[in-house]
């Protein structure tokens, strides 16, 4: 374990892993893609817009997922002080980014037609949104702090504290919503669903979440080499010769 | 500034002998009572709030009433905003901090009171400016004192939360956005609570407002660790 | 009582600022840290205080056996100080040994820090500055440290209306109101006239002849005997 | 997957937003990690310079 | 940051050609960019206010869309509000501001460029997210580019307000009280006039409209002024 | 080119800080502003520089006939000269004479002051900040100014990461950057290590053979020959 925290081992593991994952996304999201699109019935409720939730549910897992990756990121960051860890966080937050926002504008687009309308305050919607901006909060956060160490203390500290704050949001927004009883009568998810819809959202749902796994290794070693580059025009600012380049293994 | 030699010598050897923590809350009033800044910014700036809603509205004094909690709750959310993204960076600018990092005294302690000191300064006046606020927008003496009561109960928690937006832009120098943006999601529970305590007639007055007090409660608890964290890892 | 640093390295915005640093000093003894501007010197000062998180090294605090600690003003540190006898920096790099505590606030309650910012809020009068310092740090008589920097006749200024020489001494009249053993001087004597800076040396003097440590960052002489630590980084 | 269907539009809209946002997330790390690459390598190539020219 | 010595370097030989205006419009929004966030924060604060006001109103579409205009306006408000005390301060602690009087440029014109900044980092984004947000809260198409018609003219208006108190705050010890007192209530003309032309039904557009215009050319005319006197006599 | 001043008194705070001080100083001449912390030295740069008002008398700028101001740096400046022949303060009390035009700017924007603070943006990095203030003050070569101060490695670096010797010389960069003919420089030496003390006292003695004048405030000997003005305050 104290091996990837030596980051040249850890670029070493990415150049194993990443065909293998990449290759799983592909596969996953084709089948995934073929049996959402031409396979899977459509609803009879719904019609063809049924088609939207193979990518609607997994979206809205991932925006989860991905919270849970930088909140166990942080705990590395600030409990075992793990150097790959404030690298973890830092490249996970544009993607959980992403697929919130996936979440909320397939979800958008699903609502048109459903009720009628854009978006409705609705206690799930609501909450995905919150999150959305929590997310939005961290990459500023990590955008705005220059020294990348003290980003990574301050990031994970606001994660920690959005970690704690997320489960009490999701409370509230639900007894608020209880509480309004808003005029649009719907329900998300019945309550069961058809096998022949069941493992076309498993298969998206896997595909999902070996996708972010790929571009979270790619994302963190992109994050490894900026580092290293700041580090080298750092000495090279100084007017030093960056002898580190030249032993660095190349990729 | 007034010379009274005499009498500030004696106070100031009284203030010695004080606790480090009353030391730095009387620090803290003081300052915020010679400077203005904040305080009344939050007044007024909730002042200004009540004045447009009816514009925005129209003179529907029903309706008025009845999103009134809701005005007087946004308006206690964005006051207490305004100004807060100084409470740590000044004394971050002017090595303060550097001091109270090395004193004996628990940074956790601090930062609660200077969270206290900040709200003593602007949460208490918007709680005590409330009646009258909620008197202009229409309320009903019943719902006046609700508003009031929730208002007192739940902007503490605002400011602790908001200490910890201040804690983490300590160091960038126009944190005021950030800081907003950071905590505005964060506060969706104390303000859903809030009005509801506030002014919902269904659920009544008990049940959101103890669980009011318990996020309050709860903020107390917890945001001062996180924001001791945040200016501890901050300085650099 | 003793200072034991060794090893010690500091990383400030991803740059190692130095590294391997070590010295000892004992109680009486003053350092000096010199070199060019950039050397590292504040740098150094600040990771002593706590303030800066050390990359890796040790600074260890042990308490002298023959300690000239029995003054009275220390009377009360002596005791803190049988607590705090090892104070261990994060070691990122090597892994934490088992056993060592991290306790930066033992050490820095030991220390007295004067920066390059002075720490006066310009809306209290410097009688007001010192006394909230006094009651934060533990406590002390503040009229005879002003009187003892020369500011006793304006201490019901406004910090806002001193000139920059006067902020500088109140900063100093810190080192006076609370006693604490260890004093990290950043280029104390800065904005000082002739007058203040025999006075901060005299100072200086008396601390050391108690039994206190000094490590002081400076471009001019110091009217003190010092032990040389130079830092050698280039720019 | 029947095009004709009413509301066939927006499942289509929703299939490419995602297309268009994965698509750029993927393009986007790929890019960054050239640009990366390329300045890594250009720095490398200025300390070799200078090594020569020390020695 | 990237490190880009060469092409930082011929930056800055080009930025020495530049007039001193323009190079201290660059400098401003560079800074803006890199601390307090970049062009984006304004309006992500933006978003978080439109998300939080529903908890408290509730999730009343016909309700929401009523408010709506006052909530953009109350969110600009903020938004130009946050942050803007330090518009001169942080210049004047560091000693820029010094250098701004001893520069051949006119004050006035200064301040001018120095507002510009801020309203393009703050005020323009938001302008421009308006009709998005609009959206969320329901507001007809009608309604959304009234709205967005009305920000666009109302907010340099708060901006330059806001810039006179930010130049008292530097002047006066206690100013941050006037700022308050003196600047809010001034800006309540332009929030009401601005709301009315942005939703008001009965009093149609064009009337509070052409008003608002007139008050935002009054502030351009004459704040300038005001703050450029202001920042002289701060020099003590 | 010449300044005379006579009569100057300024009131701070509501105290009258000095007051019926005068001197002439002549193109090439250096003034030595000295005396205990408080005195009022900063306060008279500050006055010079236009940054406050005086309380009563007379800062006069003659050209001199025989000028060394053909100097290519300051050739544009000398024709401004031409122009402001009496740059008068306010006269407060003794109401303002006929005829007579304040313009402060004009004396201002001859002058470069060097205060206590550095006017660096922490965010920028320093050849940004150089820049702008090129820009601002009437334009200039920034990296003969960095380089010349030594600062021409870290140009890249944002000055929030400079040590305070480096910031004071970031500072000091705009003597060269910008072509004035009137240095007023509080304390300059300032954080300076002993190099860059040298550098900056070559610096002004070149200023002053091209015919440039210097006032100067500071506790410390500076290595240029020069007249003293001694303030007298007490405290
Ligand atoms: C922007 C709007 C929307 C957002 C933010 C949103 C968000 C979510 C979230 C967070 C989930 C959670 C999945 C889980 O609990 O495991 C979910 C599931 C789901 N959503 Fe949405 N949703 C939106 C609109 C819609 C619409 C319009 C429909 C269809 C009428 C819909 C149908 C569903 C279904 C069927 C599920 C699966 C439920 C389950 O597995 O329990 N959503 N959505
Ligand atoms: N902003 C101010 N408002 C009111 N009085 C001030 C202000 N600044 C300084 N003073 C007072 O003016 C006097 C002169 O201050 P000044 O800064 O000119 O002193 P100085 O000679 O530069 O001292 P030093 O050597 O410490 O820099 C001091 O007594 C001080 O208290
Ligand atoms: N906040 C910071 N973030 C990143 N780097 C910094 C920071 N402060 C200083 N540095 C860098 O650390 C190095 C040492 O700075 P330090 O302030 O310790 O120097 P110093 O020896 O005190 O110099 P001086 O004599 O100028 O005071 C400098 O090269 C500087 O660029
Ligand atoms: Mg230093
Ligand atoms: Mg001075």
């Amino acid at each position: 374990m104290q091996n990837y925290a030596n980051p040249t081992h850890f670029l070493r593991l990415v150049r194993v892993l990443l065909p293998v994952t990449a290759g799983l996304t592909t596969g996953l999201l084709a089948v995934g893609l073929y049996l959402a699109l031409f396979v899977a019935p459509a609803d009879y409720q719904q019609g063809e817009t049924v088609r939207i939730m193979y990518l609607h549910v997994p979206s809205a897992w991932m925006a989860m997922f991905v919270y849970l990756v930088m909140t166990s990121a942080a705990i590395g960051t600030l409990v075992f002080r793990h150097p790959l860890a404030d690298v973890a966080q830092k490249a996970a937050a544009p993607l959980g980014a992403a697929f919130t926002f996936l979440c909320l504008t397939t979800g958008s687009l699903w609502g048109k037609p459903e009720w009628g309308t854009w978006w409705v305050w609705d206690a799930r919607l609501t909450s995905v949104l919150v999150l959305f901006l929590i997310y939005l909060g961290i990459i500023a956060l990590w955008q705005v702090i220059e020294d990348p160490g003290k980003a990574a203390r301050l990031v994970a500290i606001f994660t920690l504290v959005g970690a704690v704050n997320v489960p009490i949001i999701k409370f509230s927004v639900d007894w608020w919503h209880t509480l309004h009883q808003p005029a649009s009568v719907f329900r998300m998810g019945g309550p069961t669903i058809a096998a022949s819809m069941l493992w076309p959202l498993l298969i998206m749902a896997v595909g999902f979440t070996t996708l972010f796994l790929t571009l979270h290794m790619l994302a963190m070693r992109n994050e490894i080499l900026r580092r290293r580059l700041r580090r080298l025009s750092m000495l090279a600012a100084d007017g030093a010769a960056p002898l580190g380049v030249v032993a660095e293994p190349a990729e | 500034m007034s010379q009274k030699p005499q009498a500030e010598k004696r106070q100031a050897a009284i203030q010695t002998r004080r606790s480090p923590l009353a030391a730095l809350l009387v620090r803290d009033l003081r300052i915020g009572r010679r400077i203005g800044g904040a305080v009344s910014m939050g007044v007024v700036f909730f002042l200004c709030l009540v004045t447009v809603t009816p514009f925005a509205v129209g003179p529907d004094q029903a309706l008025l009433a009845r999103i009134g909690p809701a005005i007087l709750w946004i308006a206690a959310l964005l006051a207490t905003l305004l100004g807060l993204d100084r409470l740590f960076q000044a004394d971050a600018e002017d090595g303060s901090l550097d001091l109270f990092l090395m004193s004996e005294t628990p940074l956790e302690l601090i930062v609660v009171v200077k969270c206290l000191g900040h709200w003593l300064l602007t949460g208490l006046p918007l709680v005590a400016a409330s009646p009258i606020f909620g008197l202009m927008l229409g309320l009903e003496p019943a719902a006046l004192a609700r508003v009031t009561a929730s208002l007192l109960a739940g902007t503490p928690a605002l400011t602790l939360l908001g200490a910890v937006g201040a804690a983490l832009t300590v160091s960038l120098r126009r944190g005021g956005l950030l800081l907003a943006v950071l905590i505005l999601p964060l506060s969706v529970p104390v303000l859903i609570f809030g009005v509801a305590a506030a002014g919902d007639p269904v659920v009544g007055f008990k049940t959101p407002f103890l669980i009011l007090c318990g996020l309050t409660l709860a903020a107390v608890a917890l945001t001062p660790f996180a924001a001791a964290a945040a200016l501890r890892h901050a300085g650099d | 009582m003793q200072i034991e640093a060794s090893a010690l390295s500091v990383e400030r915005g991803g740059r190692v600022i130095f590294a391997g640093l070590g010295f000892g000093l004992r109680a009486g003894e003053a350092l000096l840290v010199k070199g060019p501007n950039g050397a590292g010197k504040s740098t150094l000062l600040r990771a002593l205080a706590g303030l800066l998180p050390l990359a890796s090294g040790d600074i260890r605090i042990t308490p002298a056996t023959e300690a000239r600690l029995d003054h009275d003003d220390f009377g009360s540190i002596r005791s803190k100080i049988m607590n705090v006898i090892d104070f261990k920096g994060l070691e990122r790099d090597s892994g934490e040994k088992p056993g060592s505590t991290f306790s930066p606030p033992a050490l820095a309650e030991l220390c007295h820090y004067i920066g390059h910012a002075d720490a006066l809020k310009p809306a209290l009068t410097l009688a007001e500055n010192l006394a909230f310092y006094a009651a934060l740090l533990g406590g002390g008589e503040i009229a005879a440290a002003l009187a003892r920097l020369g500011l006793a006749g304006i201490a019901d200024l406004p910090a806002a209306y001193l000139s920059a020489g006067q902020k500088r001494r109140a900063a100093l009249a810190r080192l006076v109101a609370v006693a604490r053993p260890i004093w990290l001087l950043d280029e104390p004597l800065t904005a000082l006239d002739t007058m203040s800076q025999t006075i901060v040396g005299e100072l200086m003097r008396e601390h050391l002849e108690m039994g206190g440590l000094i490590v002081a960052a400076t471009h001019a002489p110091l009217p003190i005997a010092a032990r040389d630590l130079v830092l050698g980084r280039p720019l | 997957m029947n095009l004709a269907a009413p509301h066939s539009g927006f499942v289509i809209a929703a299939y490419a937003i995602a297309f268009v946002v994965i698509a750029a997330m993927v393009i986007g790390t790929l890019a960054d990690y050239r640009s990366l690459k390329k300045s890594l390598e250009r720095i490398a190539a200025r300390a070799r310079h200078i090594g020569d020219a020390r020695s």
